[in-house]
C-alpha cells in the first residue's frame, strides 16, 4: 500500500504534514493557493495584529555568512480584519492564522474578525524575538499566558496552537502552562534572538538592531525543543525551525512532531521544497515500511 | 570548508564605496562604484541597496562606461531615496544581490519604453543587443529637466539603426503628451519583434495592452514594495506571483491574467491600494 | 605606529585579544605551550572538578550538516589537583582556568589547589547546556551564582570570570548577579543546547541525546548576548561563541567584547586560526587607524 | 547554495550496513561494508565508528578485496569493541572520517611490524608498495590462534620479493619471542629504507629505538584515547602533538623527541597513566 502523507495535529487533520511557517510570504491569499497547490498541507499567515503595522524600515532581512537567516520585519502586517476580508472566499486552503497580541481582549476581538472565514486553526504567536510588548514579552508572562490562551478558547471552538520560542524564561514553563489552559497543539520554535555587525561602517545591519535567527544554524536547537517537550507532555507538536530537507523532517517526526512547518528553507531552495520534502518522506516511509507518519512520531523517545 | 569561502553570499549585504556622482536631472543622480558582481548583472535585475542607518531600497543595477564598475541611478523621493541621493563620494553603502530575472531580448525591430528611473534596466537592455537591430526607445518625462540617458541611449545605439524619442507630458521638450499614447501610435503603424518596459505602473500597464492585444510579445518589469528581495517576506506580491522571486519582468500573455498588475499594489503593511 | 594587539580585560592583560575557549584541546601543558606560540593571547582549560570525571561514552562531538558542531562530552577532565600538578611548572602561559561545581565550598576547595600555579585568572563555568546539577543548573540559579561567585572572590585576588549562556532563566540576571558579587568579567557565552537525530537509526546521535551546539551557528546569537551585556552593565566582556574570522572578532570588538575564545573554529581551522584572526585584525585596525583593540570596544553601541 | 549538497561532510556520520562478517581468530573479526570514501583512504588513516546505542571508537580502515568497499578489523576487549565485533550482516554502524595523516612509504627495502589489529593500516600500506620493493612483514602475536593477515600479507606481496615473518610469545607457531628482539636482529643484519609499526606502544618504541639509532626512516602509527578524531577535544594529545591531527602517523625523529611516547597515555579522564 502506498504510505500516506496525511497527518492530525490533534483534531486538525492536514493532507501533508509540510506547511508554510508564519512570516513567510503569508499576506495574500493567490500565494496561499500557489503553495496549496506545491504541496504545502497548510499556510499560517503573517502574524496579524489589531491595527495594520508597517513594521521596522529595512534593511529587516538578510542572510547570514555561515548559513541561516536574520530578519527584524516587525511583525509588519495588514491588520486582522483587512486580512480577514481577503481570505472570506477561501474554500480549499487550510489557513492557520496567526495572532499577535499584547493583552486577551486583543485575541478576542481578532477571533471575531474570522467568523465568516474558513480558518483550520489560530496560531498565537507567543515568541517573536524583536517586538516588544507582543511576542516573547508575552510568552514569558506565564499569568499572561494563561490568561490569553484561556481567553482564546472560550472565543472560538476552532483548535488554538501556541507557538513558543527560546525567551528569557523556561518555555517549557510557558509549554505546560498552554497546555493547561486547554491548548489544542504547539509550534516549537520561532526565531532565536540574535545581531549582526557589519565590520566596514560599525554598525548593526537590521535597522531593529536585535533580529530573529532562522534557518538551519537553528535546527539543532527545534529539534531538541521538540524532542524536550514531546518527552514530557503529551501534546500534538508542529516542529518549525531550519527544516529544509525530507531528513530534516524525519527527524522532527522522530523527535515527536506531527507536521513541521518551513520558512527560511523558502529563502533558500524556494518553493517546490514543499513537493522535494513530501516525496523524500514518502520514499523514507515506503523504505521503512510505514503506512502513516502518526506511525513515525516520537520514535526516537524511547532511547 | 565552509561554502562562504568559495563565494560572496549574495544574500549578505557587501559594502562599496561610492567613487563618482552624476547628476541626471535636478532629481535624480547616478552613484558610481566598484564591485566584482554589479557589473556583470543581466538587464532587469536589482540590488537591495543599504543606505547605512537610513534604510535598504531595491535599484535596478545601472551600467558604467568604466569596466569593473556599476551604478545605481536614483531620485530623489521619500526618506530612503533621498538618503541615498545625498550619498557623497568616498562614502559607503551596502549591497546585496543580483536578484530577479532578466529580459528576453528578441531580434529584430526592438522596442524599449521608459518613464523615469524605469529607463536604468532599459540601458543595460540596449548593452545587449544585436547591431542588426532596429530599435526604437521611447523615453517619458514630465518635463524638459526631467529628461535624462537621452545622450547615452543614442551613444548605446551608434552602430544600430535606432531612433530615441522623447515625450513630455507638458510639451517642453521632444513630442507633447503621454508616451502611452505614442506606444499606441508605433506599434499600429509597424511590426515590433519585441516591447520591453520599464516606469510607472499606469505607463507600463497600457504599454502592455497595446503590444499584448496585436500579439506583439512584451515584457515590463514590475515595481513592488520590497522588503527582501529573495522570496521570503512576500510583500512584493502580485496576485500570486513574488515581484522578486518570479519577477521582476513578466511577459503579457502572464500579466494579461493578473487583476493586480496596472491596478493594485501593496503598501509596508501589505495592504491593497490602488494606483 | 604599528597597532598593538594586546587588550586588558579589566586587570587581566593579555598581548593578543584570540584565547583557547575551555574543553578545547584544554588538558596538557605542552598543548597550551603550543597554542600560545601560536598566537593565542590566553589559554582556558577544560572545565575541572574536584574528582576526575570520564565523561559520557561516544559519541560525543561530531559536526552537524549545515555547519556548525554538537557536542556532550559531558565535561570530561582529569579533576582539579591533578590538573594543578600538570600546570605547576607553567612558566609562560596564560592559563585561565575553567571550574565546574555544584556548591561554593567546590569552588573553594579547587582554588585552594593552584595556590602554587602561575594562573591569569579563573572562569566559573556557569552554563554548561548537557550536564545535570553544574553547568546551567546553577547559572539558573540567582541565590547560588551569588554564593559561588561571592566564595570565589573571597577565596583568591586572582581576577574571576563567569562563563554564562542560554539556559531557562534571563542570562544577564545571572550577569548582574556576577556583577553585584564581584566578578570581574563575563565570558559569553557556552554552548546552546540541541540535538541530532540520525534518521537510519532513529536515534540521538549523542551518547547523552542532548548536547551543545557550537560553531558558526550560534555566532549571531552569542554576538547579540555580548551587546546586550555591554549595553547595560559596565563590565569587561569576553566574546564567545561560533568565532571564526577576524571578521568575527571585529564584529565582537564592536559589540563590546574586549577579547574573544575560540573553539569550533579550531576543529574547522586547526590551530593557525589564532594567527590569521591576529593578522586579519591587525590589518583592520592599521586600515580604520586604531592603535589599540580598546579604541574600537563597544563603537556599535552608538547606534 | 549548501556545501553539503556538494560533498560529504566527513565529521557528521554516515551510516553503512555490515555486508559480511570474517573471523579472523576467536576474538578478531573484519566487517565489511559498501561505501564512496572509505575504500580509497590512505595507509594509516581511521574513522570514528559507531556502533549505535553503545560507543563510538577509532577505527584503522580495513581494506576489502571487493572494489567500492572496506572493512574494520576489531579485537573484542571491552564494551566498546565488543559491541562492534558482535554486529551481525545486515546491520547498521555510522562512521565519520577519513581523519589523520599517512604512511610516507620509501622505496627499496621496506619492513612492517605490526602488531594484533595494528596489522590493518599495514595491509592497506602493502596495497601502495611499488613491485620493486623488497618487503619484510614482521607479525607479532602472543600465541599461534592469534596470528592473522599472515595469507593476505603474502597474497598482497605476491608480486614483490617478500618475507612474512611470524613471532609468537610462546613460540607456538613462527619464531618464539618479542617481535622487538626480532626487529633488532633484522636492522642489524641489514639496511632498510624505512621500517613502519603499528601495534602495542612497546613494541612501537622499540621498534622506532631500534631503527632510528641506526638512522633508518621509521614512522609509527600511535593509538591514543580519542573522543573527537578531529583535533577539538585534546583527549589524544601526546606531549603536545594531537595524535588525531598531526598523526596518527610520527616519525622516529619526531617521536625520540617526545617524552610521552612509550612510556605515558591519557585515561578518559585525561589523567597521564603509565604505558
Ligand atoms: C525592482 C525595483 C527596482 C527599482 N529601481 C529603482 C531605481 O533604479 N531608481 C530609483 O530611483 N528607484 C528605483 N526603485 C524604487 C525605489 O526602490 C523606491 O521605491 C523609491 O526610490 C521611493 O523610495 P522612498 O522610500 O524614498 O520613498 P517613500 O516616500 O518612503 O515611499 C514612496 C513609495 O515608494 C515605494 N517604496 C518605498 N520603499 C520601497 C521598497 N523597499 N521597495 C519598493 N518600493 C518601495 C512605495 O510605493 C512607497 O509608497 C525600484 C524599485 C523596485 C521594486
Ligand atoms: C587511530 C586508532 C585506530 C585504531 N584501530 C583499531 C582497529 O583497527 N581495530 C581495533 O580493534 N582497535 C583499534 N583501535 C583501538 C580501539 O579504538 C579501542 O581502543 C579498542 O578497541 C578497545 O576499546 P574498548 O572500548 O572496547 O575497550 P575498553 O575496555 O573500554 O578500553 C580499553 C582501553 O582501550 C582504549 N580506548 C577505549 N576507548 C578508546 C577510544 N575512544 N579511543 C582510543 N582508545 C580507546 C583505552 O586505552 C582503554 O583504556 C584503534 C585506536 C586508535 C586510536
Ligand atoms: C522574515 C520572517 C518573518 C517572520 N515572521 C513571523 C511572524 O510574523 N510570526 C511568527 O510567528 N513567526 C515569524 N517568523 C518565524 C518563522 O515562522 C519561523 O518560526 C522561524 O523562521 C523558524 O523557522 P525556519 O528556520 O524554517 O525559518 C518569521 C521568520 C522570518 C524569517
Ligand atoms: C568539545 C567541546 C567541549 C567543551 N567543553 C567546555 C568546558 O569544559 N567548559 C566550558 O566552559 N565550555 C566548554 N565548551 C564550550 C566552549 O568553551 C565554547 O563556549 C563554545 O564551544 C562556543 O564557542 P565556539 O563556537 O567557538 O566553539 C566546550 C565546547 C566544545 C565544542
Ligand atoms: S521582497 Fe520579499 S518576497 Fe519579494
Ligand atoms: S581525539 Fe579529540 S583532539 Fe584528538
Amino acid at each position: 500500500m502506498e504510505p500516506s502523507l496525511s497527518t492530525s495535529i490533534g483534531k486538525i487533520e492536514l493532507n501533508s504534514p509540510a506547511m508554510l511557517a508564519s512570516g513567510i510570504l503569508g499576506i495574500s491569499l493567490d500565494v496561499f493557493n500557489r503553495l496549496y497547490r506545491s504541496g504545502a498541507g497548510a499556510v499560517v499567515s503573517k502574524s496579524l495584529s489589531i491595527e495594520p503595522w508597517e513594521g521596522y524600515p529595512n534593511p529587516t532581512i538578510f542572510s547570514v555568512n555561515g548559513g541561516g537567516w536574520m530578519n527584524a520585519v516587525g511583525l509588519s502586517n495588514p491588520g486582522a480584519s483587512n486580512f480577514a476580508k481577503m481570505i472570506e472566499h477561501n474554500q480549499d486552503v487550510p489557513i492557520i492564522v496567526s495572532l499577535v497580541g499584547s493583552i486577551p481582549e486583543d485575541f478576542e476581538m481578532m477571533i471575531k474578525e474570522f467568523t465568516n472565514c474558513n480558518v483550520t486553526a489560530f496560531e498565537l504567536n507567543l515568541s517573536c524575538p524583536h517586538v516588544a510588548k507582543v511576542g516573547l514579552e508575552v510568552g514569558d508572562d506565564p499569568e499572561l499566558v494563561k490568561k490569553i490562551v484561556t481567553t482564546v478558547k472560550n472565543s472560538t471552538s476552532i483548535p488554538a496552537i501556541a507557538k513558543v520560542g527560546l525567551g528569557t524564561t523556561d518555555y517549557l514553563n510557558t509549554v505546560k502552562i498552554a497546555i493547561d489552559s486547554g491548548i489544542d497543539a504547539i509550534t516549537a520554535i520561532n526565531t532565536v534572538r540574535a545581531m549582526a555587525i557589519d565590520v566596514e561602517t560599525q554598525r548593526p545591519i537590521l535597522s531593529n538592531k536585535f533580529g530573529g535567527l532562522s534557518g538551519t544554524p537553528i535546527k539543532p536547537i527545534a529539534l531538541r525543543c521538540v524532542y524536550e517537550i514531546a518527552s514530557k507532555y503529551d501534546v500534538p507538536i508542529i516542529g518549525c525551525g531550519g527544516i529544509s530537507t525530507w531528513e530534516d523532517a524525519i527527524e522532527f517526526f522522530l523527535a515527536g512532531a506531527s507536521a513541521i512547518q518551513l520558512g527560511s528553507a523558502i529563502g533558500d531552495n524556494w518553493i517546490n521544497v514543499f513537493d522535494d520534502i513530501n516525496k523524500g518522506v514518502l520514499q523514507y516511509m515506503k523504505q521503512k515500511n510505514y503506512s502513516t507518519i502518526d506511525e513515525m512520531v516520537g520514535l526516537a523517545k524511547k532511547f | 570548508m565552509r561554502w562562504w569561502d568559495l563565494q560572496r553570499n549574495s544574500n549578505h549585504t557587501t559594502i562599496v564605496t561610492i567613487e563618482k556622482v552624476i547628476d541626471e536631472t535636478p532629481t535624480v543622480r547616478t552613484l558610481v562604484f566598484s564591485d566584482s558582481i554589479m557589473p556583470n548583472v543581466l538587464p532587469g535585475q536589482f540590488a537591495m541597496v543599504w543606505i547605512p542607518g537610513i534604510n535598504e531600497l531595491p535599484m535596478s543595477v545601472m551600467i558604467s562606461k568604466e569596466s569593473g564598475k556599476a551604478a545605481f541611478t536614483v531620485r530623489k523621493h521619500g526618506l530612503a531615496s533621498t538618503g541615498l541621493f545625498n550619498i557623497k563620494v568616498g562614502e559607503k553603502i551596502g549591497i546585496r544581490g543580483p536578484y530577479g530575472n532578466a529580459f528576453d531580448i528578441k531580434q529584430g525591430k526592438l522596442l524599449l519604453v521608459g518613464g523615469g528611473t524605469g529607463l536604468v534596466p532599459m540601458m543595460r537592455l540596449l548593452t545587449h543587443v544585436k547591431s542588426t537591430d532596429d530599435v526604437t526607445v521611447l523615453i517619458g518625462a514630465k518635463s524638459k529637466d526631467e529628461v535624462f540617458f537621452e545622450d547615452l541611449a543614442n551613444d548605446l545605439l551608434q552602430n544600430n539603426p535606432h531612433n530615441v524619442i522623447i515625450s513630455t507630458d507638458d510639451g517642453s521638450y521632444g513630442e507633447k503628451g503621454f508616451v502611452t499614447d505614442i506606444v499606441e501610435k508605433l506599434v499600429n503603424e509597424s511590426h515590433f519583434d519585441g516591447v520591453y518596459t520599464c516606469g510607472p505602473e499606469k505607463m507600463m500597464y497600457k504599454t502592455v495592452q497595446s503590444a499584448h492585444s496585436r500579439g506583439i510579445f512584451v515584457q515590463a518589469s514590475l515595481e513592488r514594495m520590497m522588503k527582501c528581495g529573495v522570496g521570503i517576506c512576500g510583500s512584493c506580491c502580485v496576485g500570486e506571483d513574488l515581484a522578486c522571486k518570479d519577477g521582476t519582468i513578466f511577459d503579457g500573455n502572464h500579466l494579461s491574467k493578473n487583476n493586480e498588475f496596472g491596478y493594485f499594489h501593496r503598501n509596508k503593511a501589505g495592504i491593497l491600494e490602488d494606483y
